[in-house]
Protein backbone atom coordinates (compact mmCIF):
# COMPACT_ATOMS: atom_id res chain seq x y z
CA UNK A 1 0.00 0.00 0.00
CA UNK A 2 1.66 3.16 -1.55
CA UNK A 3 0.10 6.25 0.82
CA UNK A 4 1.75 9.96 -0.97
CA UNK A 5 3.02 12.62 0.47
CA UNK A 6 2.88 16.53 0.49
CA UNK A 7 3.70 19.97 2.27
CA UNK A 8 4.45 19.72 5.73
CA UNK A 9 3.86 15.67 5.44
CA UNK A 10 6.64 15.30 3.21
CA UNK A 11 8.86 16.88 5.55
CA UNK A 12 6.87 15.43 9.00
CA UNK A 13 7.72 12.06 7.46
CA UNK A 14 11.03 12.47 5.56
CA UNK A 15 9.81 11.16 1.94
CA UNK A 16 7.49 12.25 -0.45
CA UNK A 17 5.99 8.10 -0.39
CA UNK A 18 5.09 6.33 2.03
CA UNK A 19 5.24 2.08 1.14
CA UNK A 20 3.30 0.23 3.99
CA UNK A 21 5.02 -3.43 3.26
CA UNK A 22 2.08 -6.43 3.54
CA UNK A 23 4.10 -7.67 6.28
CA UNK A 24 2.57 -4.71 8.50
CA UNK A 25 -1.01 -5.11 9.74
CA UNK A 26 -2.25 -2.56 7.19
CA UNK A 27 -5.42 -0.15 7.71
CA UNK A 28 -8.71 -1.46 6.15
CA UNK A 29 -10.09 2.09 6.37
CA UNK A 30 -9.31 5.60 6.43
CA UNK A 31 -9.75 6.13 9.81
CA UNK A 32 -6.90 3.27 10.83
CA UNK A 33 -4.78 4.81 8.09
CA UNK A 34 -5.34 8.23 10.16
CA UNK A 35 -4.45 6.64 13.63
CA UNK A 36 -0.99 4.95 12.47
CA UNK A 37 0.19 7.64 11.13
CA UNK A 38 -0.28 9.85 13.72
CA UNK A 39 0.62 7.02 16.45
CA UNK A 40 3.93 6.21 14.34
CA UNK A 41 4.12 10.17 13.73
CA UNK A 42 3.37 12.40 16.96
CA UNK A 43 3.84 15.22 14.61
CA UNK A 44 0.98 15.30 13.00
CA UNK A 45 -0.74 15.78 16.06
CA UNK A 46 0.35 19.27 16.01
CA UNK A 47 -1.39 19.82 12.66
CA UNK A 48 -4.99 21.81 12.86
CA UNK A 49 -6.61 18.49 10.65
CA UNK A 50 -5.39 15.98 8.36
CA UNK A 51 -7.47 14.44 5.58
CA UNK A 52 -6.88 11.30 3.59
CA UNK A 53 -7.78 11.44 -0.10
CA UNK A 54 -8.42 8.08 -1.47
CA UNK A 55 -8.41 8.09 -5.77
CA UNK A 56 -7.97 11.51 -5.33
CA UNK A 57 -11.27 12.65 -3.43
CA UNK A 58 -11.44 13.36 0.01
CA UNK A 59 -12.77 10.19 1.96
CA UNK A 60 -14.50 9.82 5.21
CA UNK A 61 -12.93 7.44 8.16
CA UNK A 62 -14.87 5.12 7.56
CA UNK A 63 -14.31 4.73 3.42
CA UNK A 64 -12.23 1.05 2.96
CA UNK A 65 -8.66 0.95 1.78
CA UNK A 66 -7.95 -1.65 -0.66
CA UNK A 67 -3.78 -2.07 -1.96
CA UNK A 68 -4.76 -0.95 -5.35
CA UNK A 69 -5.82 2.65 -4.34
CA UNK A 70 -4.16 6.14 -4.71
CA UNK A 71 -3.88 7.12 -1.31
CA UNK A 72 -2.72 10.49 0.03
CA UNK A 73 -2.40 12.25 3.03
CA UNK A 74 -3.82 16.06 3.00
CA UNK A 75 -2.33 18.06 5.51
CA UNK A 76 -4.32 21.47 6.08
CA UNK A 77 -4.26 23.12 2.36
CA UNK A 78 -2.69 26.70 1.93
CA UNK A 79 -3.33 27.24 -1.24
CA UNK A 80 -4.79 30.69 -3.34
CA UNK B 1 -27.66 26.88 -20.64
CA UNK B 2 -24.24 25.45 -20.81
CA UNK B 3 -21.60 26.84 -18.75
CA UNK B 4 -17.25 26.78 -19.85
CA UNK B 5 -15.01 26.05 -17.42
CA UNK B 6 -11.53 26.82 -17.99
CA UNK B 7 -9.28 25.19 -14.91
CA UNK B 8 -5.28 24.90 -15.27
CA UNK B 9 -2.33 24.80 -12.72
CA UNK B 10 0.27 26.31 -14.62
CA UNK B 11 4.30 27.57 -14.33
CA UNK B 12 2.87 31.03 -15.22
CA UNK B 13 -0.92 32.73 -14.99
CA UNK B 14 -1.49 34.87 -18.09
CA UNK B 15 -3.53 37.38 -16.47
CA UNK B 16 -3.50 39.45 -19.74
CA UNK B 17 -5.78 36.89 -21.30
CA UNK B 18 -8.64 37.30 -18.64
CA UNK B 19 -10.89 38.79 -20.51
CA UNK B 20 -10.79 36.97 -23.61
CA UNK B 21 -11.54 34.02 -21.11
CA UNK B 22 -14.46 35.30 -19.73
CA UNK B 23 -16.05 37.57 -22.17
CA UNK B 24 -19.21 35.98 -23.67
CA UNK B 25 -22.28 37.28 -25.37
CA UNK B 26 -24.81 36.56 -22.70
CA UNK B 27 -22.34 38.26 -19.95
CA UNK B 28 -22.75 42.17 -18.73
CA UNK B 29 -20.58 41.26 -16.09
CA UNK B 30 -17.09 39.75 -15.08
CA UNK B 31 -15.77 39.43 -12.06
CA UNK B 32 -12.23 38.67 -12.03
CA UNK B 33 -9.90 37.96 -8.43
CA UNK B 34 -6.28 37.64 -8.60
CA UNK B 35 -3.84 36.67 -6.12
CA UNK B 36 0.05 37.50 -5.70
CA UNK B 37 2.97 37.14 -3.87
CA UNK B 38 2.80 40.21 -0.32
CA UNK B 39 6.58 41.53 0.65
CA UNK B 40 5.31 40.85 4.52
CA UNK B 41 3.17 38.65 6.51
CA UNK B 42 2.30 38.92 10.12
CA UNK B 43 5.14 41.81 9.74
CA UNK B 44 7.88 39.70 8.46
CA UNK B 45 9.50 40.06 5.26
CA UNK B 46 8.58 37.51 2.69
CA UNK B 47 11.44 36.66 -0.28
CA UNK B 48 8.96 34.18 -2.16
CA UNK B 49 6.91 31.39 -2.14
CA UNK B 50 6.37 27.77 -3.14
CA UNK B 51 3.61 26.35 -4.36
CA UNK B 52 2.99 22.21 -4.32
CA UNK B 53 0.40 20.90 -5.30
CA UNK B 54 -1.21 17.24 -5.77
CA UNK B 55 -1.92 18.22 -9.27
CA UNK B 56 -4.57 15.13 -10.21
CA UNK B 57 -6.52 15.68 -7.10
CA UNK B 58 -6.04 19.68 -7.67
CA UNK B 59 -8.07 19.56 -11.03
CA UNK B 60 -10.45 17.35 -9.77
CA UNK B 61 -11.45 19.28 -7.13
CA UNK B 62 -11.69 22.95 -9.07
CA UNK B 63 -13.83 21.37 -11.38
CA UNK B 64 -16.22 20.19 -8.45
CA UNK B 65 -16.03 24.06 -7.33
CA UNK B 66 -16.40 25.76 -10.81
CA UNK B 67 -19.95 22.83 -11.00
CA UNK B 68 -21.09 24.11 -7.37
CA UNK B 69 -21.02 27.28 -8.70
CA UNK B 70 -22.81 26.71 -11.83
CA UNK B 71 -25.43 25.38 -9.66
CA UNK B 72 -25.34 28.43 -6.86
CA UNK B 73 -25.50 30.96 -9.59
CA UNK B 74 -26.41 31.44 -13.21
CA UNK B 75 -22.61 32.16 -14.89
CA UNK B 76 -21.65 31.70 -18.25
CA UNK B 77 -18.29 31.06 -18.00
CA UNK B 78 -16.05 29.92 -14.91
CA UNK B 79 -11.95 30.05 -14.43
CA UNK B 80 -9.75 28.67 -12.17
CA UNK B 81 -6.03 28.88 -12.82
CA UNK B 82 -3.45 27.91 -9.85
CA UNK B 83 0.62 28.18 -9.89
CA UNK B 84 3.14 25.37 -8.88
CA UNK B 85 6.51 26.30 -7.93
CA UNK B 86 8.09 29.24 -6.93
CA UNK B 87 6.79 32.81 -7.01
CA UNK B 88 8.75 36.00 -6.40
CA UNK B 89 7.22 39.17 -5.25
CA UNK B 90 4.33 40.77 -7.30
CA UNK B 91 3.97 37.50 -8.84
CA UNK B 92 0.25 35.99 -9.31
CA UNK B 93 -0.17 32.50 -8.13
CA UNK B 94 -4.15 32.93 -8.44
CA UNK B 95 -6.72 33.42 -10.68
CA UNK B 96 -10.42 33.05 -10.49
CA UNK B 97 -13.55 34.36 -12.01
CA UNK B 98 -16.61 34.37 -13.05
CA UNK B 99 -18.98 35.81 -15.85
CA UNK B 100 -23.10 36.25 -15.82
CA UNK B 101 -25.64 38.03 -17.14
CA UNK B 102 -25.45 40.66 -14.19
CA UNK B 103 -23.15 41.95 -12.05
CA UNK B 104 -24.76 40.33 -8.67
CA UNK B 105 -24.06 36.64 -9.81
CA UNK B 106 -20.31 37.35 -11.07
CA UNK B 107 -19.36 38.59 -7.87
CA UNK B 108 -21.20 36.14 -5.12
CA UNK B 109 -19.62 33.29 -7.64
CA UNK B 110 -16.25 34.86 -7.58
CA UNK B 111 -15.75 35.61 -4.05
CA UNK B 112 -17.02 31.76 -3.67
CA UNK B 113 -14.29 30.59 -5.92
CA UNK B 114 -11.06 31.41 -4.11
CA UNK B 115 -12.99 31.26 -0.60
CA UNK B 116 -13.41 27.36 -1.41
CA UNK B 117 -10.42 27.08 -3.55
CA UNK B 118 -8.21 27.85 -0.46
CA UNK B 119 -10.25 25.66 1.29
CA UNK B 120 -10.18 22.47 -0.53
CA UNK B 121 -7.96 22.01 -3.05
CA UNK B 122 -5.00 20.32 -2.30
CA UNK B 123 -2.09 22.79 -2.90
CA UNK B 124 0.16 23.97 -0.31
CA UNK B 125 1.90 26.94 0.07
CA UNK B 126 5.64 27.44 1.38
CA UNK B 127 6.63 30.92 2.94
CA UNK B 128 10.33 31.79 2.25
CA UNK B 129 11.86 34.15 4.94
CA UNK B 130 14.90 35.59 5.46
CA UNK B 131 16.21 32.84 7.48
CA UNK B 132 13.45 30.07 7.29
CA UNK B 133 11.56 28.51 5.38
CA UNK B 134 7.80 27.55 6.06
CA UNK B 135 4.69 25.38 5.51
CA UNK B 136 1.61 27.49 5.83
CA UNK B 137 -0.70 25.29 7.60
CA UNK B 138 -3.90 27.18 8.14
CA UNK B 139 -5.46 29.14 4.87
CA UNK B 140 -5.78 32.65 6.29
CA UNK C 1 0.19 54.80 3.29
CA UNK C 2 -0.21 56.83 -0.21
CA UNK C 3 -3.06 55.04 -2.52
CA UNK C 4 -2.29 55.03 -6.42
CA UNK C 5 -5.37 56.28 -8.47
CA UNK C 6 -5.85 55.27 -12.35
CA UNK C 7 -8.88 56.85 -13.58
CA UNK C 8 -9.55 56.57 -17.62
CA UNK C 9 -11.98 57.60 -20.15
CA UNK C 10 -11.38 55.98 -22.99
CA UNK C 11 -12.22 54.83 -26.51
CA UNK C 12 -11.03 50.84 -26.09
CA UNK C 13 -10.76 49.54 -22.57
CA UNK C 14 -7.05 47.61 -22.36
CA UNK C 15 -8.20 44.28 -20.36
CA UNK C 16 -4.75 43.11 -20.82
CA UNK C 17 -3.22 45.69 -18.58
CA UNK C 18 -5.00 44.94 -15.27
CA UNK C 19 -2.78 42.86 -13.37
CA UNK C 20 -0.12 45.24 -14.19
CA UNK C 21 -2.12 48.69 -13.02
CA UNK C 22 -3.36 46.41 -9.83
CA UNK C 23 -0.27 44.58 -8.90
CA UNK C 24 1.81 45.92 -5.60
CA UNK C 25 4.38 44.19 -3.42
CA UNK C 26 2.37 44.82 -0.71
CA UNK C 27 -1.03 43.04 -2.15
CA UNK C 28 -2.05 39.66 -1.65
CA UNK C 29 -5.54 40.50 -3.32
CA UNK C 30 -7.11 42.25 -6.47
CA UNK C 31 -10.61 42.24 -7.74
CA UNK C 32 -11.41 43.64 -10.77
CA UNK C 33 -15.05 43.83 -11.95
CA UNK C 34 -15.53 44.52 -16.31
CA UNK C 35 -18.89 45.19 -17.38
CA UNK C 36 -19.41 44.30 -21.54
CA UNK C 37 -22.50 44.62 -23.62
CA UNK C 38 -24.93 42.00 -23.70
CA UNK C 39 -26.99 41.07 -26.81
CA UNK C 40 -30.02 41.39 -25.20
CA UNK C 41 -31.95 43.34 -22.41
CA UNK C 42 -35.17 42.13 -20.79
CA UNK C 43 -35.31 39.50 -23.90
CA UNK C 44 -34.58 42.43 -26.98
CA UNK C 45 -32.47 41.68 -28.84
CA UNK C 46 -29.49 44.71 -28.52
CA UNK C 47 -27.32 45.39 -31.34
CA UNK C 48 -24.63 47.73 -30.07
CA UNK C 49 -24.41 50.63 -27.20
CA UNK C 50 -23.37 53.69 -27.41
CA UNK C 51 -21.85 56.02 -24.16
CA UNK C 52 -22.39 60.02 -23.50
CA UNK C 53 -20.05 61.05 -21.38
CA UNK C 54 -19.43 64.89 -19.45
CA UNK C 55 -15.92 63.75 -19.17
CA UNK C 56 -14.76 66.70 -17.13
CA UNK C 57 -17.33 65.87 -14.45
CA UNK C 58 -17.03 61.71 -15.32
CA UNK C 59 -13.52 62.31 -14.52
CA UNK C 60 -14.38 64.46 -11.59
CA UNK C 61 -16.77 62.01 -9.88
CA UNK C 62 -14.46 59.18 -10.25
CA UNK C 63 -12.11 60.27 -8.59
CA UNK C 64 -13.93 61.42 -5.78
CA UNK C 65 -15.63 57.40 -5.83
CA UNK C 66 -11.83 56.20 -5.51
CA UNK C 67 -10.59 58.17 -2.87
CA UNK C 68 -14.07 57.30 -1.49
CA UNK C 69 -13.03 54.10 -0.93
CA UNK C 70 -9.70 54.60 -0.26
CA UNK C 71 -11.05 56.17 3.01
CA UNK C 72 -13.39 53.12 3.47
CA UNK C 73 -10.97 49.89 3.03
CA UNK C 74 -6.98 50.24 2.98
CA UNK C 75 -5.81 49.93 -0.52
CA UNK C 76 -2.61 50.18 -2.61
CA UNK C 77 -4.32 50.64 -6.35
CA UNK C 78 -7.46 51.81 -7.45
CA UNK C 79 -8.54 52.19 -10.65
CA UNK C 80 -11.91 53.10 -12.89
CA UNK C 81 -11.60 53.08 -16.86
CA UNK C 82 -14.92 53.89 -18.78
CA UNK C 83 -15.45 54.34 -22.48
CA UNK C 84 -17.33 56.84 -24.38
CA UNK C 85 -18.55 56.07 -28.15
CA UNK C 86 -20.05 52.87 -29.40
CA UNK C 87 -19.62 49.50 -28.59
CA UNK C 88 -20.40 46.30 -30.29
CA UNK C 89 -21.85 43.02 -28.18
CA UNK C 90 -18.81 41.68 -25.97
CA UNK C 91 -16.85 44.58 -26.06
CA UNK C 92 -15.50 45.89 -22.39
CA UNK C 93 -17.06 48.94 -21.75
CA UNK C 94 -16.23 49.38 -18.00
CA UNK C 95 -13.12 47.82 -16.01
CA UNK C 96 -12.95 48.77 -12.00
CA UNK C 97 -10.34 47.46 -9.55
CA UNK C 98 -8.73 47.06 -6.26
CA UNK C 99 -6.00 46.13 -4.61
CA UNK C 100 -5.12 45.38 -1.52
CA UNK C 101 -3.66 43.11 1.18
CA UNK C 102 -6.04 40.52 2.16
CA UNK C 103 -9.54 39.87 -0.28
CA UNK C 104 -11.87 40.93 1.48
CA UNK C 105 -10.93 44.69 1.28
CA UNK C 106 -10.05 44.32 -2.58
CA UNK C 107 -14.15 42.63 -2.65
CA UNK C 108 -15.68 45.06 -1.46
CA UNK C 109 -14.35 48.20 -3.04
CA UNK C 110 -14.47 46.84 -6.05
CA UNK C 111 -18.31 46.24 -5.41
CA UNK C 112 -18.73 49.79 -4.11
CA UNK C 113 -16.89 51.20 -7.06
CA UNK C 114 -18.87 50.08 -9.52
CA UNK C 115 -21.93 50.08 -7.74
CA UNK C 116 -21.09 53.84 -7.05
CA UNK C 117 -20.10 54.64 -10.69
CA UNK C 118 -23.15 53.57 -11.65
CA UNK C 119 -25.06 55.88 -9.17
CA UNK C 120 -23.30 58.80 -9.69
CA UNK C 121 -20.93 59.39 -12.63
CA UNK C 122 -22.20 61.43 -15.47
CA UNK C 123 -21.89 58.95 -18.34
CA UNK C 124 -25.40 57.75 -20.48
CA UNK C 125 -25.80 54.92 -22.37
CA UNK C 126 -27.88 54.48 -25.74
CA UNK C 127 -29.26 51.03 -26.87
CA UNK C 128 -29.48 50.33 -30.23
CA UNK C 129 -32.27 47.90 -30.96
CA UNK C 130 -33.20 46.52 -34.33
CA UNK C 131 -35.82 48.83 -35.05
CA UNK C 132 -35.13 51.72 -32.50
CA UNK C 133 -32.52 53.71 -29.93
CA UNK C 134 -33.57 53.83 -26.42
CA UNK C 135 -31.86 56.08 -23.71
CA UNK C 136 -31.69 54.06 -20.90
CA UNK C 137 -32.89 56.48 -18.25
CA UNK C 138 -32.26 54.45 -14.98
CA UNK C 139 -29.16 52.76 -13.69
CA UNK C 140 -30.33 48.52 -13.73
CA UNK D 1 -26.19 81.77 -18.92
CA UNK D 2 -24.78 78.66 -20.79
CA UNK D 3 -26.65 75.32 -20.09
CA UNK D 4 -24.44 71.88 -21.04
CA UNK D 5 -27.36 68.85 -22.04
CA UNK D 6 -26.47 65.59 -22.54
CA UNK D 7 -28.52 62.12 -23.21
CA UNK D 8 -31.92 62.20 -22.73
CA UNK D 9 -31.93 65.92 -21.95
CA UNK D 10 -30.03 66.68 -25.36
CA UNK D 11 -33.19 65.15 -27.53
CA UNK D 12 -35.95 66.65 -25.19
CA UNK D 13 -34.50 70.16 -25.70
CA UNK D 14 -33.16 69.12 -29.08
CA UNK D 15 -29.68 70.41 -28.78
CA UNK D 16 -26.40 69.95 -27.34
CA UNK D 17 -26.42 73.17 -25.09
CA UNK D 18 -29.21 75.76 -24.41
CA UNK D 19 -28.48 79.53 -23.87
CA UNK D 20 -30.53 81.81 -21.64
CA UNK D 21 -30.92 85.18 -23.30
CA UNK D 22 -30.09 88.13 -20.28
CA UNK D 23 -33.01 89.35 -21.24
CA UNK D 24 -34.83 86.21 -20.10
CA UNK D 25 -35.71 86.37 -16.45
CA UNK D 26 -32.50 84.29 -15.64
CA UNK D 27 -33.03 81.71 -12.44
CA UNK D 28 -31.22 82.73 -10.01
CA UNK D 29 -30.78 79.20 -8.16
CA UNK D 30 -30.49 75.65 -9.33
CA UNK D 31 -33.73 75.13 -7.55
CA UNK D 32 -35.36 78.23 -9.96
CA UNK D 33 -33.26 76.54 -13.11
CA UNK D 34 -35.25 72.98 -12.44
CA UNK D 35 -38.75 74.52 -12.03
CA UNK D 36 -37.77 77.20 -15.74
CA UNK D 37 -37.11 73.64 -17.24
CA UNK D 38 -39.47 71.83 -16.50
CA UNK D 39 -42.11 73.71 -16.68
CA UNK D 40 -40.41 75.03 -20.77
CA UNK D 41 -40.24 71.53 -21.12
CA UNK D 42 -42.41 69.17 -19.68
CA UNK D 43 -41.48 66.00 -20.70
CA UNK D 44 -38.81 66.33 -18.16
CA UNK D 45 -41.34 65.56 -15.43
CA UNK D 46 -41.73 61.88 -16.91
CA UNK D 47 -37.85 61.30 -15.82
CA UNK D 48 -37.22 59.86 -12.57
CA UNK D 49 -34.70 62.22 -11.31
CA UNK D 50 -33.09 65.66 -13.00
CA UNK D 51 -30.08 66.84 -11.48
CA UNK D 52 -28.03 69.94 -11.96
CA UNK D 53 -24.28 70.39 -12.11
CA UNK D 54 -22.92 73.63 -11.43
CA UNK D 55 -18.60 73.74 -12.51
CA UNK D 56 -19.06 69.54 -12.84
CA UNK D 57 -19.87 68.86 -9.11
CA UNK D 58 -23.81 68.00 -8.54
CA UNK D 59 -25.65 71.00 -6.96
CA UNK D 60 -28.36 71.07 -4.34
CA UNK D 61 -31.43 73.71 -5.06
CA UNK D 62 -29.95 76.38 -3.15
CA UNK D 63 -26.90 76.84 -4.63
CA UNK D 64 -26.60 80.13 -6.72
CA UNK D 65 -26.23 80.18 -10.06
CA UNK D 66 -23.83 83.11 -11.76
CA UNK D 67 -23.77 83.41 -15.42
CA UNK D 68 -19.96 82.43 -15.34
CA UNK D 69 -21.00 78.64 -14.05
CA UNK D 70 -20.57 75.55 -16.25
CA UNK D 71 -24.04 74.72 -15.59
CA UNK D 72 -25.35 71.10 -16.95
CA UNK D 73 -28.59 69.04 -16.63
CA UNK D 74 -27.67 65.86 -15.73
CA UNK D 75 -30.64 63.50 -16.68
CA UNK D 76 -30.61 59.60 -14.69
CA UNK D 77 -27.18 58.26 -15.21
CA UNK D 78 -27.03 54.89 -16.93
CA UNK D 79 -22.69 54.41 -17.00
CA UNK D 80 -21.01 51.15 -16.42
Amino acid sequence: MKILLFGIAKDIIGTSSLLLKEAEKNPKTVGELKKLISNKYPKFKTLSSIAIAVNSCYAEDKTKLQSSDEIAIIPPVSGG
Amino acid sequence: MIMEIDIQIVNNIDTTSVYQRLSHCKSGGICVFIGSVRDSTQNEKVEALDFETYEKMALKEMEIIAKEAGTKWKLNKVILHHVHGRKEIEEPVVMVGASSAHRDACFEACRFLIDTLKIRVPIWKKEFFTNKTVWVTEHP
